[in-house]
């Protein structure tokens, strides 16, 4: 009964920094609460005993790409007053869509499943580093090695992107 | 051994989490948090995949969520380059500056 | 064979030769052009058909009595084309007489082809010459009535595209014969449609009266070459097309529904372009809502798919020819010594120029089909056989005759008699007396004796080659 | 020679005539040219004379064929009967008294040589015409006709000042013919229609094999026929154009608006007798316009100054005349009227060539006065010519008028009437031209007075020629009372040799009745004789200026407002309803449609161009938007549809 009670706290809190995330003024206040949604999310990667998962989700997302941010953050030197505010009507629209959005969604999936049932998990292993390395380098051996290439074209593209360029435009 | 909770209940958080980070998306005007956002509903999907993997018990599903974050990583880092050349050309990071893409 | 590739192998000389001989080399061309024609139908007897493979797949040819009449007519046309314009400057431009080849072979193409993708083909490629030749060479101020002449034309065979397609969909035929056997009564209402689509591009071609808005303006703005070729040529491919394509194959249901939608508007044309003629100021203008009331007449009597009327039809297409090369010659020659077409500028030219005088007297009686020339056969047999079909419509084509003498005298009388307004007009210089006295001599014999040209054509338009 | 090479050497003089002067006129001297063109036409009268003689029945001569379909056959070929002949020896006859006339007369002219190539090609047509053994050969010569007319209308046309107006009249004639040849056309279509065939004996022959053929086709044919007849000699609808043609030079008026052409018309309706024998209707239609025409016309004649104007409207009344003759059904007595009228009136015209000539282009009789003297020949065969078409006991006049009055007597005393008080006012207007212009003072001023001199003799030989014809025409048709054996030989010779109408006897008045006819009718022309000689001579009160004509008079000189009736009914109309389509329907309505077309389709791109508004949440929006769209409608498509 307790794991109930605490994924449902999970699952409020995860929604709830997602929410600051989005409302909070500050940028980097912003980025942090994004850090702790990650943090919540992996938890609940490990309630379904997705371990590998979970460490790489902390790792690749909170550690690598949210210090990525807070580093551009820092280097454009942005802070709560030059930031962009967008209209009241523009807010309430995408208020409107984000949230026929949801229902929409919540529809659909409505009758899809078999709601309200407790799933057993069928197999635990599943979640584990052996079954994942084991499924990923046998099936998808050569996917993993095309994400070097996307990693390498990615890093060049970015060092391209943000050289300086010789003479200095106004 | 039961994970304790129903399927459903990640399912809504996950669509909330998408929701949000939509949301996210079209109300604010700073790229960096839209890029944030984006982030966001990447997870939002990730967070689903493994739902739906641990119910099948089919591995395939996580090893697609690896394959989405190595793209969401590389997907950060062009985007924060261009951010940081935008801001260069035009002193500022607000997304209705740069329309000269208009017709 | 040799009849369908030169006009090609010419224009591809023209583009190489340099400009000092293209004048001559024009010329040339185009009478060695209509002499191949000549020979070759002197030895052909009426009857038969000559099949000619040039190893296209999609695009073979055959020679019946009509296509070599209309042949001879095309390459009579260029030649006097050429000959009327020897003075001008126009034909010493090596892109004129290029693009003049080019629209040689693709009217040679589309009178002697025998698969329908063939026709759309050769139809298609006539259109961009007489095109770049209006844009280069005409003296349209705003591009905006050209572009209406380019997309009007552009319209009308996009939608014989969609019907060429349709046909082929229906009865997966291609070549003539076995699109006429294939019976189209059993696709009732997609044969309509099908027949629409043809009719609609003949009705800009010839034009018909909703859709003749273009021509006004594009036989005034363009030059007197590219008018003569437009009036004199162009006009006729879309007839062929209704007497030897359309009308055999979608005989029937289709044609029935049709035929009085058409006759009418050839019949409003008759009548709306006498009376709009009557008030031009503009020689060109005049002579084009002539064209078009004359081509309403015949474009209506087509429809009633009447052996006689047919044989008589090709007689006045070939009227028309000659009247309309005679008539915008006039115009040009006026244009080009007085730099100005307005009639009411004009007057007492007959005084100073009675040679010009006296030959424009003779094409404007031709125009006005009086006895001896062959419009007084055509005119006469077609408004009987529109006064045969329906008696009050053919009472309407009758006015043509009445309105026509009221507007061709106005056309020929202010310019040319009353007192000398201009009094420096260089009489007519030998080429152009040639033309004019070819054109008469032409019209006079087809006067007296149809015969030679109506039992010629007769064989292959009663019953098309089964 | 026979008959057949007769007739086509008969046919190609005027044609040779045409071409050797037409090509060759500018270099060749103008005596040459002259005398080329009426030695043509002279020759031509001598063979019609040959074939006159050697006539027997009716023979056609095939020449080519002209078109054969299966059911039509159209061929070039010709009819040589008694009408035929007899209308060739007219034209042929009075055409080259005119062209010797006019070698005098236009011998100042420097289009001389054009001007015998028209006459010459006006003749070949006319013989066509008259010669045709189908309508088509005879609509041939129709339209060549018209043509020709109007070439030699408008042949003043440089003229300085009066250069645009004769051309307008020129085209004014050519139009009003053309008027008349549609009426021509939609009866040889009607005529195909019913008998399948143009050749006057099949169709003769057809109407006798079965004679329930009438029924309304017949009314409808012969209307357009005479529909034809009044544009071709210048009826109550169509007439305005004869007047106007006037602008001609004066041998044109005599031959083609006094002899020849006009005559036309009522060639058509007796060479087709057995078609309007079946119209009874028509017949009426006929009776009453030529009843009107000639009362208005003499009406308008008699307050005219120009000497060729009071000729032109006297034309028509004379033409009127004849129609009212056709009207009874009496085909050759109109055509006795015809031959005397083409005598009489070709001499008239040529006397006030001879006239003009002598005045110097001078037209108007109140200019004129006392010529007598001054121009005897003119004035003696002139004065024959008056007294013939007034009716002047045994001139040729009197007898062919008296055969018209007697039908009109037998038929229809309304008709009768009128044809007196017409008669009466020719006689009053010939008189009173006559006198303006030959008696009294000269009018003209002094200086002009000495330059008027008598005409040459080409001119003056053919008024005398013409003069005799015309005291000595009467014989040709004597009524019964003189010579009891060769009666009314006129009348049974064309009877005789005409297809058709072998049938049709016009009738012959008793003795007693014809007496008192003749007699009334000479003491009326006497008496406007005397009173004419009275008013001009005696009085001596010339013609009124224009403004102190009073009522009918002004009236009268103004031609009853025909021409401006025609323009505002017709005319004006007409040319509102071209400016009204050429500007508002042809470039409003659907040239600048077709541009709006163009325009619209521009703009509505425009809209759409400006939806892509560069702003990276409005494409956000969309793309939201989009996707919401997609899964409701996969949701609807899985739960609400199957």
């Amino acid at each position: 009964m307790s794991l109930q009670i605490i994924s449902i706290i999970l699952g409020s809190l995860t929604l709830a920094t997602a929410l600051l995330v989005v409302l909070s003024k500050h940028p980097v206040r912003s980025v942090i609460y994004l850090v702790v949604t990650f943090f919540l999310i992996t938890s609940m990667y490990i309630m379904m005993n997705a371990q590998f998962l979970a460490i790489v989700n902390m790792i690749v997302y909170a550690g690598a790409i949210m210090v990525l941010f807070l580093f551009v953050l820092m280097l454009l030197n942005l802070n709560k007053e030059i930031e962009p505010v967008n209209t009241r009507t523009a807010q309430f629209t995408a208020l409107i869509a984000g949230g026929s959005l949801l229902l929409i969604l919540i529809t659909a999936l409505k009758d899809t499943l078999i709601l309200g049932e407790s799933f057993r998990q069928k197999n635990e292993q599943i979640g584990l580093v052996k079954e994942l390395g084991n499924l990923l380098f046998t099936k998808y051996v050569v996917a993993f090695e095309i994400t070097s290439i996307l990693f390498i074209a990615a890093m060049v593209g970015a060092i391209l992107l943000a050289k300086r360029e010789k003479q200095i435009i106004e | 051994m039961s994970i304790g909770t129903s399927l459903d209940f990640f399912l809504f958080v996950a669509i909330a989490l998408f929701a949000i980070g939509a949301i996210g998306a079209m109300t604010r005007k700073n790229m960096i948090v839209l890029l944030m956002c984006i982030e966001l509903m990447l997870n939002a999907v990730n967070l689903m995949l493994v739902t739906f993997s641990t119910y099948y018990g089919n591995g395939d599903a996580q090893i697609f969520v690896f394959f989405t974050m190595v793209v969401a990583a590389a997907e950060a880092t062009v985007g924060l380059s261009i951010i940081i050349m935008a801001y260069r050309n035009l002193k500022s990071i607000d997304i209705d500056m740069y329309n000269q893409l208009k017709n | 064979m040799a009849l369908i590739l030169l006009p090609l192998v010419f224009s591809l000389i023209a583009w190489l030769l340099p400009s000092a001989q293209t004048r001559l080399f024009g010329l040339i061309g185009t009478t060695i052009n209509l002499f191949a024609s000549l020979i070759s139908v002197y030895g052909f007897d009426a009857q038969d058909q000559l099949f000619i493979d040039l190893g296209l797949r999609y695009v073979h040819f055959s020679l019946d009595s009509l296509s070599y009449t209309m042949i001879i007519l095309t390459n009579a046309v260029f030649f006097m084309v050429y000959l009327s314009n020897f003075k001008q400057e126009i034909t010493s431009k090596k892109r004129f007489s290029a693009l003049a080849f080019l629209m040689q072979f693709g009217l040679i193409g589309v009178f002697s082809t025998n698969s329908i993708l063939g026709f759309y083909i050769f139809w298609e490629l006539t259109l961009l010459p007489i095109f770049l030749i209006l844009y280069w060479f005409g003296s349209f101020e705003k591009p905006k009535a050209l572009l209406q002449f380019f997309l009007y034309t552009l319209l009308g065979s996009l939608a014989m595209l969609l019907s060429v397609i349709g046909l082929l969909q229906l009865t997966n035929q291609q070549t003539y014969e076995a699109l006429l056997a294939a019976d189209l009564n059993a696709h009732g209402a997609t044969s309509i449609w099908l027949m629409g689509g043809f009719l609609l591009a003949f009705a800009v071609k010839i034009p018909l009266f909703p859709f003749h808005t273009w021509q006004a303006e594009t036989y005034t703005k363009a030059p007197t070459a590219g008018t003569m070729l437009l009036s004199a040529i162009m006009l006729k491919m879309a007839l062929f097309g209704l007497l030897k394509w359309v009308l055999p194959i979608f005989d029937g249901v289709a044609t029935e529904f049709w035929r009085w939608p058409i006759i009418t508007l050839g019949l409003i044309g008759v009548v709306y372009g006498a009376l709009i003629a009557i008030k031009q100021q503009d020689l060109k203008t005049i002579f084009a809502y002539a064209s078009l009331s004359h081509l309403g007449l015949i474009a209506a009597a087509l429809m009633l798919q009447n052996e006689i009327t047919n044989q008589i039809a090709i007689v006045q297409i070939v009227n028309h020819s000659i009247v309309s090369i005679g008539l915008f010659l006039a115009a040009g020659i006026i244009e080009s010594r007085l730099q100005t077409r307005d009639i009411t500028q004009l007057g007492g030219i007959a005084k100073v120029a009675p040679r010009f005088a006296f030959w424009f007297a003779a094409i404007t009686f031709v125009s006005l089909s009086v006895p001896f020339t062959a419009g007084f056969i055509g005119e006469f047999f077609l408004i009987k056989a529109i006064f045969n079909a329906h008696t009050l419509s053919g009472i309407i084509a009758a006015t043509t005759l009445i309105f026509g003498a009221v507007y061709m005298l106005r056309a020929y009388q202010i310019p040319m008699f009353g007192p000398t307004k201009n009094s420096v007009f260089e009489d007519l210089s030998w080429s152009e007396i040639l033309v004019f006295a070819l054109l008469i001599i032409a019209a006079i014999y087809l006067g007296l004796s149809p015969k030679c040209l109506t039992d010629f054509v007769a064989t292959s338009i009663n019953q098309p080659t089964l | 020679m026979p008959q057949d090479l007769t007739l086509i050497l008969l046919l190609s003089f005027p044609l040779l005539g045409f071409a050797i002067n037409g090509i060759f006129g500018k270099q060749l001297p103008k005596m040459v040219i002259g005398s080329i063109a009426t030695v043509a036409v002279f020759a031509s009268f001598l063979l019609a004379t040959s074939l006159f003689s050697r006539l027997d029945g009716t023979t056609i001569v095939n020449l080519f064929n002209v078109l054969d379909f299966e059911n039509l056959q159209i061929n070039a070929s010709f009819q040589i009967d008694a009408l035929s002949i007899w209308m060739t020896l007219i034209i042929t006859g009075v055409g080259s008294l005119i062209h010797l006339f006019s070698i005098g007369y236009m011998s100042h002219d420097e289009g001389f040589y054009k001007f015998f190539t028209y006459l010459n090609l006006f003749i070949f047509s006319m013989l066509i015409l008259v010669l045709g053994s189908n309508y088509f050969v005879l609509f041939f010569g129709w339209e060549g006709v018209g043509m020709c007319s109007y070439l030699l209308i408008s042949f003043h046309y440089n003229d300085a000042q009066k250069g645009i107006a004769n051309s307008l009249a020129g085209r004014k004639a050519f139009i009003m013919n053309r008027i008349g040849d549609v009426g021509l056309l939609v009866a040889l279509f009607m005529i195909i229609g019913q008998f399948n065939t143009l050749e006057y004996t099949k169709i003769g022959h057809l109407i006798e094999s079965n004679k329930a053929l009438t029924g309304g086709a017949m009314f409808f044919i012969t209307l357009s026929l005479f529909i034809a007849a009044t544009g071709k000699s210048a009826q109550i609808p169509l007439f305005s154009w004869l007047p106007d043609a006037m602008a001609g030079p004066t041998p044109v008026s005599a031959l083609i608006h006094a002899a020849t052409m006009v005559t036309a018309g009522i060639y058509l309706t007796v060479r087709s007798n057995f078609l309007f024998e079946l119209a009874p209707f028509t017949q009426n239609i006929i009776l009453y316009t030529g009843l009107a025409t000639t009362l208005f016309a003499a009406f308008m004649a008699l307050r005219q100054n120009d000497i060729k104007k009071v000729l032109a409207y006297s034309t028509v009344s004379q033409l009127g005349l004849m129609f009212v003759a056709l009207g009874f059904g009496a085909y050759t007595v109109a055509l006795f009227h015809v031959t005397t009228h083409a005598f009489f009136k070709a001499l008239l015209f040529l006397g006030s060539g001879s006239v003009i000539h002598g005045m110097h282009e001078e037209q108007d009789i109140r200019k004129m006065g006392g010529l007598a003297k001054l121009m005897p020949i003119t004035h003696f065969t002139f004065l024959i010519g008056t007294m013939a078409i007034s009716g002047i006991p045994f001139l040729s006049g009197f007898f062919s008028k008296d055969e018209i009055m007697a039908q009109a007597l037998h038929h229809n005393t309304f008709a009768y009437i009128v044809l007196v008080i017409a008669v009466t006012m020719t006689a009053v207007y010939m008189f009173r031209l006559y006198f303006l212009t030959f008696h009294g003072e000269f009018r003209g001023g002094d200086q002009l007075k000495s330059k008027v001199h008598e005409s040459g003799p080409s001119m003056t030989l053919p008024l005398i020629i013409l003069a005799i014809l015309s005291i000595f025409g009467g014989l040709l048709n004597l009524p019964g009372l003189f010579f009891k054996n060769s009666a009314h030989w006129f009348d049974h010779f064309l009877s005789a040799g005409t297809f058709g109408l072998n049938h049709i006897h016009p009738v012959h008045l008793d003795f007693a009745t014809s007496i008192q006819l003749m007699i009334f009718a000479s003491i009326v022309a006497l008496s406007v004789l005397i009173w004419a000689y009275l008013n001009y001579v005696k009085k001596g009160n010339i013609a009124k200026d224009d403004k102190d004509l009073n009522g009918w008079e002004r009236l009268s000189a103004a031609k009853l407002f025909v021409d401006e009736l025609y323009n505002v009914l017709i005319v004006n109309p007409i040319l509102a309803i071209s400016d009204f389509t050429g500007k508002i329907i042809d470039i409003k309505l659907l040239r600048n449609g077709v541009y709006a077309l163009a325009d619209g389709v521009l703009n509505s791109a425009n809209i759409s161009r400006k939806w892509q508004s560069g702003f990276l949440s409005s494409y956000l929006f969309w793309m939201v938007f989009g996707l919401i769209i997609f899964v409701a409608y996969y949701i609807l498509k899985i739960s609400v549809w199957h």
